[in-house]
């Protein structure tokens, strides 16, 4: 009996393998009223609660798409896997949508750095267009050189900390402490942050914290005798509401600057950190307070859009800025698309997103360029503080 | 020498020490019972957590309604572990114990994962949000309570084993089916009970992890891994032990962020798991022989 | 220095209990020396003592004349000293053959690393272990056995592997604990037989043995041990008549033969 | 007389040599089921796993003694290799004879460091040993690139052939596992894996023949740290990108427990896991969303079906059938078989090296 079990089970993994193998041999590549766009991100895993919300972003602009006649009337066939934040994993997906699946385009890569670096090779060797949305600058640079068809549409860390040297002149402060995390999130803004301060004349004082750390307080404690203005954490993980709390209970009442990367812009969690988060300055996309914007904006309606159909969606849920980047992400490579009249040929696409001028997505307006691969720039950054209640613009 | 910095190094380690230690002495229970190591113990943390956080968030009921009705749901989770591992009566040593319950671990946060749709959940304070300050330095009051839940549940069990007439036979059994015969008790009973135990101690101490920070279905994992060192640091199998194991490593973690790199704080954890082991496997309080002969 | 095994002032307590105290004998090659005892007279410990498996307070234990180092179990092979087990130690999951070939496990030289390669040199050597292991189990009519696996053998011949096994040493000395335990009666002759077998080939054999019938009809020499000391020793016809042992074992009264031969 | 020792002596050892066969045959005729680059990447994976695995075989399945630390070697090989060749500009040659190096000293460290403890606290202390290895790839930003891993590995080449095809990257690890499984059973045959087997069965017999665990043990988990050593090189030059993730703690419990479960210290095993392990992770990336749960609950029901592992399993149904067929006739019945088998020390009973079962005792 169990002997039969074993043979069994033996013979179906041989045989789910093979078939695997000889099932897909490039056999639905080229079906003439579909394009095949490939997704990964990590809805398991560490990275887990991100992964869910850049899915979403992206289901919805495939949904809106499709549901709008497709492109030149070719419905996308989107192609999710879950790579579970492990990079190898993410390597095989990658060839399997490629090589077995027929995908065309890859957009979105695994939600963590890591993961989009490790795709690049693999969708440039095979002449595919990739548009990631993670956040390390490696990934797309040098864009002419090293990596023509592949672009992403999250900010480079050195945007982002462009803006927080700009804001922190303008209220003459000169000493930060910054708390990054030990993930490649955190640890991209140190390099940048540690690179572009000391130009500015501004002193960083840093302390890194793991992702999974339950108390954030030494580190606080011994960053406030170098008596900062101001207190910068980079995360996206649950550890920054940590840091919010054991912020306020270490300093007290005292006035102090507290800030946080564009990675923690959540209602979530600014909710759960209760009273600490209270006058939390984030720098971030224009979404979250995409009501708040003057109308004139061109982003504006474009926000307003993607907000009210995300929460109609997904039963009310607000999205947040990683949704946005995943439908913009998905979005640039359908305006790419209409631009190719639906030619997924990779330098064909690339040389598309190059010439689409300003493409203005949900989280910025995006100005491709031969040399620019990010396209966001440092007017596409907000600053913005939780009130307590919801994210308002800070003058 | 700043003694702020000092003060709050010690607090913030005595803070997840405390931790630390009660998913320590569920390792012990389980080990004493068994022989085996139970990797869902970080599970149970994250279980009691986020089930109390999620009762009180999504559904509005009371803190405390929510911290026991998340105690009871893990205890049900510990009994099912047990039917998991040895209900089928195919898994007889340790090791293959051990292995098995990594394989439920992964099926318990693979459903936690779904049912919590991967959020994270927040629980507040019993003792409400303020903190306390101590000598330049603060900590939470949940801190206090959590300390005082440790110290409590270690006294308990101790007295539980050298006192009651199944906590004699829990101790002296430590995986021995024979031993156990000769008690007139059956393997699975003492093993049902040590995961019961276990399992609350799990969710008490999820409970009170999750008003320091949030929960999430990834909190128990890494958590465990660390009860383990700390269990191991103060031997295997000993209450207090484990509770002294629990708060040194947790000191040593503040230790390491206050005043190393605070980049490597989380590797002492597991440093200090290879240096026990190596200079001292029994650890500090143990008596089990952990060394061949 | 005689050849053989030498025991001289061993002493071995277990916290406050003395378990053995300054027990000297001897077992003579090409002999059978026997230890009888009631239980609980560190019989077992002796062994343990001779074999490494325990380290003795004080006293030495010599084989041919060289001391060997106490509580070191793995050197006793090196030095031609073998044992048994009274609880049946096989290695389970192996063939006869190649249970019986790990006694040969000291005698062969190759290194490890050889082994990966298994050059003409690791080729030949192991050639030559399985040649003599097959015909220490032709002598002991266990050639049909060979191939399967010792856990699937009866008792009684998994007993007779695990002294092949020794025999694959090539010993100078050996040490059998309780080699009749657990037993059937119609195996005691063929067990006998093998034991004087052993010490005619000239091994000095040290018989550890509950079964009176058993050492009373081999051993040249029977030491009595009784609580850690030598009670007395002397042929098996001197050792039955002693007072002591009788009272030792039975308390006072006449010895019962069925008492003797159990 | 000559002719019948000869068949019989054979038996055992060709049954061994059937298991290396299967190995090596299937290593050559899965790409030949499925010659598509996806498929032939998803081979160099599978194979990738059997030199992982062949080396886990050596200290979890024939010394019986479960490690927690072969992702950790595993990673270290990757980026031994990786930064030699980025950092160090080493020819990946070089780089692929670096690696095992530096993995096996590594382990021989931990090893001489971990070795005299009893089983469970062995695995924890591999357990530890990974960790810090797996948190160190993380910490180490200027050396390994941090969690974002390292970039820029160049693809395998000897002299100037540049391994970039699918097809020879398969063959360069396909040839390097079925030598890793030569080797393996080389190991096997001869006294050091006969030693090794006898320490897992029973230890005081072992020691009494005179078989040193320590250094034999040593060798095991050392040389289990060389496999994980090449097959971090092979992956390095594979994926040609490194980072911790893929080394994590979960890597190692799934090749511990796919060991396991395909059946430890057979020759089989580590063929049979590998499979099973690139089966399920193909398998379940359709599932995305479930795949965890799918992951446990297939490990829970594979422990609990064949605590043996599944070649074990065939392994003592096999055994059982010869020996009646055997035995048919004969005086000494299965009742006495059995109380034999009660009586030795094993809990497998019933005639499987089953390590596995004896690890705990």
């Amino acid at each position: 009996m169990r002997k039969k079990i074993s043979t069994l089970l033996t013979c179906s993994v041989l045989l789910a393998l093979s078939a695997c193998g000889l099932g897909s041999s490039g056999s639905d590549t080229d079906s003439d009223d579909t394009i095949k766009i490939g997704t990964l991100f990590s809805v398991s895993g560490a990275g887990a609660n991100l992964g869910d919300k850049m899915r979403k972003g992206a289901e919805l602009a495939v949904k809106q798409v499709n549901a709008d006649g497709g492109i030149d009337g070719k419905k996308i066939d989107w192609v999710f896997y879950d790579p579970a934040g492990d990079t190898s994993t993410a390597v095989q997906q990658t060839n399997r949508m490629l090589d077995s699946d027929g995908v065309e385009l890859i957009v979105g890569g695994g939600g963590s750095s890591g993961i989009a670096l490790a795709m690049d090779p693999i969708t440039s060797g095979r002449g595919v267009a990739f548009i990631a949305t993670e956040g390390a600058r490696q990934i797309v640079e040098p864009a002419a050189e090293a990596h023509p068809l592949t672009f992403k549409t999250t900010f480079n860390d050195t945007v982002m900390v462009e803006r927080l040297i700009a804001f922190w002149k303008a209220h003459d402060i000169t000493r930060v402490a910054f708390m990054p995390d030990t993930s490649s999130f955190g640890q991209s803004a140190q390099e940048e942050l540690e690179r572009l301060a000391p130009e500015a004349g501004i002193k960083v004082f840093t302390a890194a914290f793991d992702p999974a750390a339950n108390d954030l307080t030494p580190q606080v404690k011994r960053l406030a005798g170098n008596d900062p203005q101001a207190y910068l954490a980079w995360t996206i993980t649950p550890a920054g509401v940590t840091f919010l709390k054991n912020l306020r209970s270490v300093l007290g009442d005292s006035d102090v600057m507290v800030m946080h990367g564009f990675g923690f812009v959540d209602d979530r969690y600014m909710q759960q950190a209760g009273a600490a988060s209270t006058g939390t300055i984030l720098v971030s996309p224009k979404l979250p307070v995409w009501d708040r914007i003057d109308a004139s904006d061109p982003q504006q309606p474009v926000m307003e859009d993607f907000a009210t159909a995300y929460a109609e969606e997904y039963g009310g849920e607000q999205p947040n800025v990683y949704a946005g980047q995943a439908y913009d992400a998905m979005m640039v490579a359908v305006a790419a698309l209409r631009a190719t009249g639906g030619d997924t040929d990779g330098e064909k696409i690339a040389d598309a997103v190059e010439a689409l001028g300003t493409h203005v997505g949900v989280t910025g307006a995006f100005k491709f360029t031969a040399d620019d691969h990010s396209g966001l720039t440092v007017d596409d950054v907000a600053v913005i503080q939780w009130d307590g209640s919801r994210f308002v613009p800070v003058e | 020498m700043d003694t702020g910095l000092l003060i709050q190094v010690i607090l913030s380690g005595l803070s997840v020490g405390a931790i630390y230690a009660l998913v320590a002495v569920g390792f012990g229970v389980i080990f004493n019972a068994t022989g085996a190591i139970n990797f869902v113990q970080g599970e149970y943390v994250m279980v009691g957590g986020l089930s109390a956080a999620m009762l009180y968030e999504a559904w509005d009921v009371p803190v405390l309604v929510a911290i026991v009705a998340a105690v009871a749901l893990t205890v049900l989770l510990g009994v099912l572990t047990e039917f998991g591992l040895l209900g089928f009566g195919r898994l007889r040593t340790p090791a293959s114990i051990t292995i098995a319950t990594i394989a439920i671990a992964v099926i318990i946060k693979g459903a936690a994962m779904l049912i919590s749709d991967r959020d994270t959940y927040a629980l507040p304070s019993v003792l409400g949000a303020g903190s306390l300050q101590v000598w330049g330095a603060s900590t939470s009051r949940q801190t206090v309570l959590n300390l005082l839940l440790a110290v409590v549940a270690v006294v308990a069990l101790a007295l539980f084993f050298q006192r009651t007439k199944l906590g004699t036979t829990l101790r002296a059994a430590a995986g021995d089916s024979e031993t156990l015969q000769t008690f007139g008790v059956s393997y699975r009973t003492t093993a049902r009970w040590a995961f019961v135990i276990a399992a609350a101690l799990g969710a008490v101490a999820g409970a009170g992890l999750a008003p320091l920070t949030v929960m999430s279905f990834d909190s128990g994992t890494l958590l465990g891994l660390k009860g383990f060192a700390a269990a191991m640091l103060g031997g295997l199998g000993n209450p207090r032990g484990a509770l002294a194991g629990g708060l040194m490593l947790g000191i040593a973690e503040a230790v390491m962020s206050g005043y190393g790199a605070a980049a490597y704080a989380d590797v002492v954890a597991f440093v200090v798991l290879l240096a026990i082991l190596t200079l001292r496997p029994t650890g500090m309080f143990g008596t089990a022989q952990a060394v061949r002969t | 220095m005689s050849a053989g095994l030498q025991i001289s002032g061993v002493s071995k307590a277990y916290g406050g209990l003395q378990v053995l105290r300054d027990v000297t004998l001897r077992a003579p090659a090409g002999s059978i020396t026997a230890v009888i005892g009631p239980n609980g007279a560190g019989k077992s410990t002796l062994a343990n003592v001779i074999s490494g498996f325990v380290t003795q307070d004080a006293g030495t234990v010599v084989v041919n004349g060289a001391t060997l180092p106490p509580g070191r179990a793995m050197t006793r092979a090196a030095r031609r000293l073998g044992r048994t087990f009274q609880n049946l130690e096989v290695f389970t999951g192996m063939t006869v053959l190649q249970n019986v070939a790990m006694g040969a496990y000291s005698r062969q030289r190759g290194g490890h690393l050889a082994d990966l390669v298994r050059g003409p040199r690791s080729r030949r050597d192991e050639r030559e272990v399985h040649e003599a292991a097959r015909a220490l189990l032709d002598r002991f009519g266990l050639e049909g056995r060979a191939d399967s696996l010792v856990e699937s053998l009866p008792f009684g011949e998994a007993k007779l592997v695990e002294m092949v096994r020794v025999l694959a040493m090539e010993p100078e000395v050996v040490v059998l604990d309780e080699p009749a335990a657990g037993l059937p009666p119609a195996s005691a002759l063929p067990l006998a037989q093998t034991i004087a077998g052993m010490a005619a080939d000239g091994i000095g054999v040290l018989l550890i043995e509950h079964n009176m019938k058993l050492v009373m009809s081999i051993s040249e020499h029977v030491v009595v041990l009784d609580q850690g000391q030598v009670l007395t020793e002397g042929t098996p016809t001197q050792v039955q008549q002693d007072a002591r042992v009788i009272e030792a074992y039975l308390g006072p009264g006449p010895m019962t033969t069925e008492e003797l031969t159990r | 007389m000559r002719g019948r020792r000869g068949a019989s002596d054979g038996t055992r050892r060709r049954r061994t040599a059937w298991e290396l066969w299967v190995t090596i045959g299937l290593l050559v005729v899965l790409p030949l089921l499925a010659a598509t680059d996806y498929s032939l990447h998803i081979w160099t994976r599978m194979a990738i796993f059997l030199i992982l695995l062949t080396g886990l075989n050596l200290i979890q399945g024939v010394a019986g003694m479960t490690s927690l630390a072969q992702a950790g070697f595993f990673g270290l090989g990757a980026y031994a290799a990786g930064i030699s060749a980025v950092r160090y500009d080493l020819p990946p040659l070089v780089a692929l004879v670096v690696a095992p190096v530096v993995v096996t000293l590594v382990a021989l460290l931990v090893g001489v460091l971990s070795m005299r403890l009893k089983e469970i606290y062995f695995t924890m202390a591999t357990l530890g040993a990974g960790f810090v290895l797996f948190l160190l790839f993380g910490r180490m930003v200027e050396l390994t690139g941090g969690p974002n891993g390292l970039v820029g590995i160049p693809p395998f080449s000897i002299g100037g052939l540049e391994f970039t095809e699918p097809i020879m990257r398969y063959a360069l690890v396909a040839v390097l596992a079925a030598l890793g499984a030569v080797v393996a059973h080389n190991l096997l045959v001869s006294r050091t894996g006969r030693a090794l087997r006898a320490y897992g069965a029973s230890e005081p017999a072992a020691l009494a023949v005179g078989a040193s665990p320590f250094r034999l043990r040593l060798l095991a988990f050392g040389l289990s740290g060389f496999y994980a050593g090449v097959a971090g090189a092979l992956e390095a030059f594979d994926s040609r990108f490194i980072s911790p993730s893929t080394f994590d703690f979960m890597t190692a419990v799934l090749l511990v427990v796919a060991l396991v479960v395909s059946g430890a210290g057979r020759m089989v095993g580590p063929i049979l896991g590998a499979l099973l392990l690139t089966g399920i992770e193909v398998f379940a990336a359709d599932y995305a969303d479930y795949e965890p749960l799918i992951m446990g609950v297939i490990f829970l029901v594979a422990v609990q079906l064949f605590p043996r592992g599944v070649a074990g399993e065939l392994a003592v149904r096999w055994e059982e059938r010869r020996e009646r067929a055997q035995r048919t006739g004969e005086a000494a019945g299965p009742a006495e078989t059995a109380e034999t088998a009660r009586t030795t020390r094993t809990t497998g009973t019933d005639g499987a090296p089953a390590m596995i079962e004896e690890v705990g005792r």
